[in-house]
């Protein structure tokens, strides 16, 4: 789910750790992220990719993350595996 | 030797009415109700909702609330108080009564009046902290260095987390004591219906100063009671207080005299006096095969247990310590007498009270502890199969 | 004993669970003049550990504060319902979160009443009264306590300045009660 | 792109899962909880500072904050309330090999375990002092700590508290700390940066960090949620490095900056150094003269 | 489960030969014997030269001491230092010992094999400093919150303090707990020949490390015995410890079911081990009208008793408690079948080991303690009358 | 001209006479220490400063300075170890018209004491502690205190004393104390001027006196009586008011002065003061809000 | 035993309650005190005056003594006591 | 209890009153090879408060470790003396510091033997050294222990650097009972 340009960012969100605290979507540099709708089970709305192809895979939202729910990582750019 | 002077309680201070409540709020309003206008705390889990309603309290009633550093400093803050002429307590449970060990011993040497409040949770240590237990009741006994008495009550309901409280200052101020209010947790945050009398209809017990001359006040001088009277900072006494040993004018002594007079008085000013401070009640005990001895929350679980127990056809009656120390060894020696086995369930696994029941029972009948862990109340039925064990 | 109604409600830290067991004990004690008691246990964490209420509704003086088997079971999470299902009385009322709690086959004997009541409560303007949106739901559908106490009740016992929101949100859970498992 | 935990391995991992006791997960902590922030810094440091993990300990006290010891795959002690660092000076001086970092709140080690604070930073102890401020004892609902601010409302504040809070970056450099920085959850890279910095500095290091807790601080004084909290840090933060810490004492309520840097990384010789320098001295020759050497 | 590995005490660290010396300093020579390489304490009278000795010793055996800033830093930091690897002790008496019963219940929970040396003065509270007495008993049993078992032992001589030194730090080794090394001012101050042995004469216990990889170790699974296999910081099994109630894996776990493991396992890895943990001594018990049992100090007073007694033509023997917890209670409800009376004098007012001794004899022959107040020991005398009062 | 206590009435008493216990004299003390020459500086600064004596309580803790409390005719409190300045709070915030007078040894104060010390400062109680610095904890015989200079020679520090020690005043400073002053058993006039000042001054007020142990501290460390000793503090002190607090550790072994003085002098809301403030504030028109008023 | 100028010192001593430290001999500015030879009842030595007329009264003996054993005070010139 | 002597030395604290029981059990127990026990009580005073020490020799071990009625009181005060002179058996040995003890009346059945202890002591450079002089003196008037197991016990227990100092003043105490009491 995430676009190319001279490195990709990567997000990975485990979505069931997720409290849904809204920090990472907040404070995502480039407003890559955005609350999904639906719940997970503890009933926690939780972040999705609004506009992946802009992450620079600054990791900022894995630091940011007090769940460990979500982080990311630069690659080059590749096919997303 | 000053009287004891029984007064109202302060009309503006007490809440009557109806109320559904927890044991800590309540215990908190009887407080209040006896009179306390200073508490110094620390939080701790399951006890802090009593000073923070303290807090929120205070300023309406007149008190103050200080939240100290840790709890040592709130166990000696507010003997500093108690001397400086207001009536007191502190709050807390298993770790932080731990740290207040040495200070609990400094109230009984020094006759420092005054209120520890004890929430029991789960241990030893942090063990379980939102979960009841009943296993600091020796502590509150033995728990600080050397020999000394001291008074615990331990309410089973909510309304008696009121109405001991009160009871629990009458008697700090009666007998110049520490006196230990052990709750636990399911009492705590237990919510029931309380009902607060009317100011009126409490009976709070004035500090037993002294009418003396400075020029004739001996500080440590008992009464007849064992009990010396009383001053405060400020008033022109002079006095001194000391946690070493220490004679009837207060002053230091070195003597192994001066320590059997003070130590020996400290101890009988509450074994002779026990008769007098004892209460427990009695449920079906007339007639019963098995009397059930208990406390606390657990006296209550025990209750469900004797109805199984009648279920099955089994005579059990409770016998339910109000008072834990003094122990009432007589009164459950001639109990022992009467019924064919004792069963006592509390929620430690030493046996602390039972201990205390076997050697007041003397094998005149079997006595089954009924031991259980903390982090919950007993399953009725442990105490029913007891109760049946405890027969054959 | 005579009469005596016991109640379970159990969810995670964080929604109100043992409010509302005070709201619903203060409601037959103080409002309809008999006796309640509230036992409650929970774990260290401020949210989302495991949280329950057990309440007891008695005529007279309530000695023995805890449940055996629930008449009435309140299961705001899954793991609530997994957890004490089996200790609600073969005939017991059983009510759930609907959106957070899977039964997973329908208990025959009981009776099973279903709210989502979160999302009302995000509909009310604040996730935070989920509790008083089931309570109001439990009154309709069980009718243990009356509307007046329960109502009396909440508004006493919920934070100065939210009372509206509350009584909102109870009005909520009343209403989708009797119209989905009541009125019709 | 969603996963669960269980990521194809060719993809790197979450930085922090290396040290943390993942079957404990979910952990405690509520939504936005600003302690597992730091704990993500806490683990980037570590990754970056290259100690063995296997030589590196952690100690915390009682609290929220507390329970950090006990998520991290480290040798992790979760002692008694305000106690960490006396445990942490024992197991520092029984295993000097060992890198021991203390993590806890405010109320466990400026409130209850003030004394061993001020005793450790005196004696330059080699420890790593991290402290979690959010200015409540949260873990027990919401009381007044020592750094809770003038006017805030904690339980036993309930009219707003009115004593003066500790600065405890000064306190830390008076008692003698070689060490301090103050930052926020919200300065991840640079609270990252603090943390790397206080584990190789040898020595009484102290790093405090301003963190949300949503539940119950923020919520009482009604201060929005962690996104409030961090946007509020994000700008009334002053990044003062240097500053002198006589000057960092915070007052949200009367002043609408919050001083923040590192203050203070001086030498000093560390305690067990002087011990061993101290000993080798003294007693030339003898035996081996230093415990654990 | 690991076997318990003895190995010969440290030759260079063990001044072997006849030396004139005091209680205090023959119990730290008897803790470095042991092994202690770690000491934490804070000065108090009249246990400080235990310290003080330590510190000048410690350069020479490779050993550490610190003065920490209270003892409640000296009584957690020893467990850090025991978790770092090595042997370690604290050492207090009255006021200092009450202040660390929080730390007590931490190392019993976290079993954590560590020596805690209480010096007993009269209490309570400050009392008289430089006095003894042997009213801490019940405190090293009771005194921290909630549920647990500890070892407690108590020397009579200066070569006791030597001798059973080492066996408090091979106690603790081999069931992890806190031991409570009780000795009282007398023994501590008193000054008698001592010959330590040859280090090869010497037996002491080393940890319980666990020979198992890190995947395969649990650390609070336990042995056979109920005692888990131990680790150290900085060996790569990165484990945790906690004063919660834990699990096996040593994480929080807050289930009723964890606790009832984890505390029953406490109370019965003592318990049920308790016969291989009892030591006492047996004087002229064979054929004795009266037992006296005692302990400390006071048991070579009630010596000179026995001889009176004698010079009176009653047959006493003495039964000397070395370890007091466990309480030999079997032993004693033995004894309690072959004598007419038992005479329990101690330096306590409470009949703190008088009172487990009533309940251990439950009426079989009757129980007289010959309470003291401390500041003092026993006049003989008096022991003497109780002697012939308890046949009376 | 020689006399009995049984003075002739026309003299003038012994201005400390009225303050003592004189039936439990003679006192504790050795020969030469220091600590019954600051009773005369306090006992002075008391009468002058002309607090009724029945509205004048004194703490000590435990330790030969701890005795002061025993020998005072004033309503004295000989508490537990270190706890003199928690249990003062109860007493003073329990009946604010007393002035309450902290008096007590370094080890007491500083070593275990330490908490309440910087806690009290915090504060801003309205105390006046007097710390009588005697580099020891004397009564036990000799231990290591806090304040012990670096290399001399303590029971526990056989060998010298390798740690740092801590610079009280900027201790007490950094904490909130209001006033912070200096001296030592040779500075008597300006010790009693100093006492008399902390009394006057409202919030908490810090008199650190160095004062000689001779029968333990100078005499293991070999450096004389109390005469050596005084005289040496009047050789070697160099007065100093204002000075920054942060420049007045003593370091008695590499240094050859000692930095005395009043250092701070400061007017900040006293904790009783801002309670009063606070809730009559909030509480206006309520009942009367303040305990002991 | 004291001298007139205008003002005249007077010395007050408790020998039995000397313990011989010398301090205050050590610290009058003028000298006016030394330790007698004899002992007092506990074997201290104590201080006597030497030159009694040189005393301003100026009571720093007083503050020094740790023992409350001696003090002294101005009086006007007249007959001493 | 075959033979058995029981000493006890009573002063002020800084006397040395402990190390001169020490050392003398020291003497008994380590250079004679037979069996002693020192015990102490002393006050909260550094210098100055009542301090004794009771040693009892045997031959084989000390059980019951204190001192009924003394066979020797060696009284360096006169609040020592009085109230210890009691305790002391009819046909004992009573040792005094001349300067600081006055009996009341000379007691008919004792040997008495007086020394200016802290004279003596002065002259020999310390007054600290007082105790070892009355050991010295203790040594000639009694005979207890001999002289040699004595020094080699006073050399062993005193301060490094103060041996000869001592020595020293156990010579003087030694001589001056010698030269008073036994000599002629
Ligand atoms: C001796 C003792 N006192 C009190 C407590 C209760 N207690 C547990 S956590 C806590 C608060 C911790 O606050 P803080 O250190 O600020 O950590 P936070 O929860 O805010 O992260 C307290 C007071 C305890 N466990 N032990
Ligand atoms: C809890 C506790 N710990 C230790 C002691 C022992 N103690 C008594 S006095 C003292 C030393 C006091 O030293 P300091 O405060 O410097 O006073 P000084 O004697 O030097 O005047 C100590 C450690 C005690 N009484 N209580
Ligand atoms: S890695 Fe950076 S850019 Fe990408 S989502 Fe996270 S915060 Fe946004
Ligand atoms: S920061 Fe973490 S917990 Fe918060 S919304 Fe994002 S993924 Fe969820
Ligand atoms: S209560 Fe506060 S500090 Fe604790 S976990 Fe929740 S948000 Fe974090
Ligand atoms: S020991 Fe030191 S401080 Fe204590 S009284 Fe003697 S000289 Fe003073
Ligand atoms: S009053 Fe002054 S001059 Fe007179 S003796 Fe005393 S110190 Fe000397
Ligand atoms: S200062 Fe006092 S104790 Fe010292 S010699 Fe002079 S009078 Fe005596
Ligand atoms: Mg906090
Ligand atoms: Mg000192």
């Amino acid at each position: 789910m995430q676009r190319k340009r001279r490195f990709e960012g990567v997000v990975m969100i485990t979505q069931e750790r997720c409290k849904g605290c809204t920090v990472c979507v907040e404070f995502c540099p480039v407003h890559v992220l955005s609350m999904s709708d639906a719940f997970n089970q503890k009933g926690y709305h939780f972040p999705e990719l609004k506009d992946p192809e802009k992450c620079s895979g600054c990791d900022l939202c894995g630091m940011y993350c007090p769940d460990f729910a979500i982080y990311a990582f630069k690659r080059e750019m590749k096919e997303a595996s | 030797m000053a009287e004891l002077l029984y007064q109202h309680a302060e009309p503006e201070a007490v809440l009557s009415g109806t109320h559904f409540m927890d044991g800590n709020h309540a215990a908190c309003e009887g407080a209040i109700a006896a009179g306390c206008r200073f508490a110094a705390g620390y939080p701790i889990t399951p006890s802090t909702e009593i000073v923070e309603r303290f807090a929120e309290r205070a300023p309406h009633v007149g008190a103050m609330f200080i939240q100290m550093e840790d709890e040592i400093a709130s166990s000696i803050c507010l003997q500093g108080a108690v001397w400086g002429g207001l009536k007191a307590m502190t709050v807390t449970s298993g770790p932080g009564f731990s740290l207040m060990m040495e200070h609990t011993g400094y109230a009984a040497m020094t006759e420092t009046p005054c209120v520890f409040v004890d929430v029991q949770r789960a241990g030893p240590s942090t063990g379980l902290p939102t979960l009841p237990a009943q296993g600091d009741m020796l502590q509150c006994r033995f728990g600080s260095h050397g020999d000394y008495e001291a008074i615990a009550l331990c309410p089973s309901s909510v309304q008696e987390c009121f109405d001991f409280m009160i009871e629990a200052f009458n008697l700090a101020e009666a007998y110049r004591v520490p006196v230990f209010f052990m709750m636990d947790e399911c009492v705590g945050h237990m919510t029931e219906k309380l009902v607060i009398p009317d100011a009126r209809e409490i009976s709070v017990l004035g500090r037993r100063f002294t009418k003396k001359p400075p020029e004739e006040f001996l500080p440590y001088a008992p009464g007849e009671d064992l009990v010396p009277e009383m001053v405060k900072a400020g008033d022109g006494y002079r006095f001194h207080v000391t946690g070493l040993t220490h004679d009837e004018r207060g002053y230091p002594s070195t003597t192994l005299a001066t320590q059997r007079q003070l130590v020996v008085r400290l101890i009988e000013k509450i074994q002779r006096n026990a008769p007098k401070i004892w209460k427990w009640e009695e449920r079906n005990l007339q007639g019963a095969e098995v009397a059930v001895i208990s406390y606390g929350i657990s006296a209550r679980v025990a209750l469900k247990a004797i109805e199984l127990a009648k279920q099955d056809g089994i005579q059990a009656g409770l016998f339910r310590l109000i008072t834990v120390w003094p122990f009432p060894g007589q009164r459950i020696q001639e109990l022992a007498t009467r019924v064919r086995a004792i069963v006592v369930p509390e929620l430690n696994l030493r046996g602390q009270v039972a201990n205390e029941v076997e050697r007041a029972v003397q094998g005149r009948c079997p006595v089954v502890p009924v031991g259980h862990p903390g982090g919950g109340v007993h399953d009725p039925q442990d105490i029913f199969h007891a109760i049946k064990e405890a027969l054959s | 004993m005579d009469k005596r109604i016991e109640i379970r409600i159990a969810g995670f830290g964080g929604q109100g669970v043992i409010l509302m067991g005070i709201i619903l004990g203060k409601a037959w004690a103080l409002f309809e003049g008999k006796e309640a008691a509230m036992t409650q246990s929970f774990g260290p964490e401020a949210r989302g550990g495991a949280c329950s209420a057990q309440v007891v509704l008695e005529e007279g003086k309530v000695l023995y504060p805890y449940t055996t088997q629930a008449d009435i079971l309140v299961a705001m999470s899954q793991e609530a319902y997994n957890v004490y299902a089996s200790s609600l009385k073969p005939e017991g009322t059983l009510l759930i979160e609907e959106e957070l709690v899977k039964l997973e086959k329908a208990l025959p004997a009981l009776r099973t009443f279903a709210i989502p009541a979160t999302r009302l409560a995000e509909e009310a303007g604040r996730r935070m009264v989920t509790n008083i949106v089931m309570l109001g739901f439990l009154t309709a559908t069980t009718g243990i306590v009356s509307k007046d106490a329960m109502k009396q009740a909440v508004e006493s016992s919920v934070p100065k300045g939210t009372e509206a929101l509350n009584l909102k949100a109870f009005e909520m859970g009343y209403t989708y009660g009797l119209e989905r498992y009541v009125a019709n | 792109m969603n996963s669960n935990d269980s990521t194809e391995c060719t993809l790197p991992l979450n930085p922090v899962v290396p040290f943390l006791r993942t079957e404990r997960m979910p952990h405690i902590w509520c939504p936005g909880c600003g302690i597992g922030t730091t704990v993500n810094c806490f683990a980037r440091a570590v990754m970056d500072c290259g100690i063995p993990l296997d030589e590196l300990a952690i100690v915390s006290g009682i609290g929220c904050t507390g329970r950090v010891a006990g998520y991290l795959k480290l040798d992790s002690f979760h002692t008694t309330h305000g106690r960490a660092i006396p445990f942490a000076t024992g197991l520092k001086l029984s295993n000097p090999k060992l890198h021991v970092v203390v993590y806890s709140g405010d109320g466990d080690l400026a409130g209850i375990g003030g004394n061993h604070f001020i005793h450790a930073a005196r004696r330059n102890l080699d420890l790593t002092v991290i402290l979690v401020n959010n200015f409540t004892y949260a873990m027990t609902g919401g009381q007044a700590t020592p750094t809770a601010p003038k006017e805030s409302i904690e339980t036993t504040a309930p009219y707003g508290v009115f004593e003066e809070p500790f600065n405890l970056p000064h306190l830390a450099a008076s008692s003698g700390a070689v060490y301090v920085a103050r930052w926020t959850a919200y300065h991840v890279v640079q609270t990252k940066k603090a943390i790397l910095e206080a584990l190789q500095k040898k020595g009484f290091s102290f790093v405090e960090i301003l963190a949300p807790c949503p539940t119950i601080y923020l919520r009482r004084n009604r201060l929005g949620g962690a996104v409030e909290e961090l946007k509020y840090y994000k700008e009334h933060c002053v990044i003062q490095n240097g500053a002198d810490t006589k000057d960092v004492g915070i007052d949200l309520r009367h002043q609408d900056k919050v001083t923040i840097g590192k203050f203070l990384d001086i030498e000093k010789k560390e305690y067990y150094d002087a011990y061993q320098e101290h000993y080798a001295g003294l007693l030339k020759g003898g035996k081996q003269a230093v415990a654990g050497a």
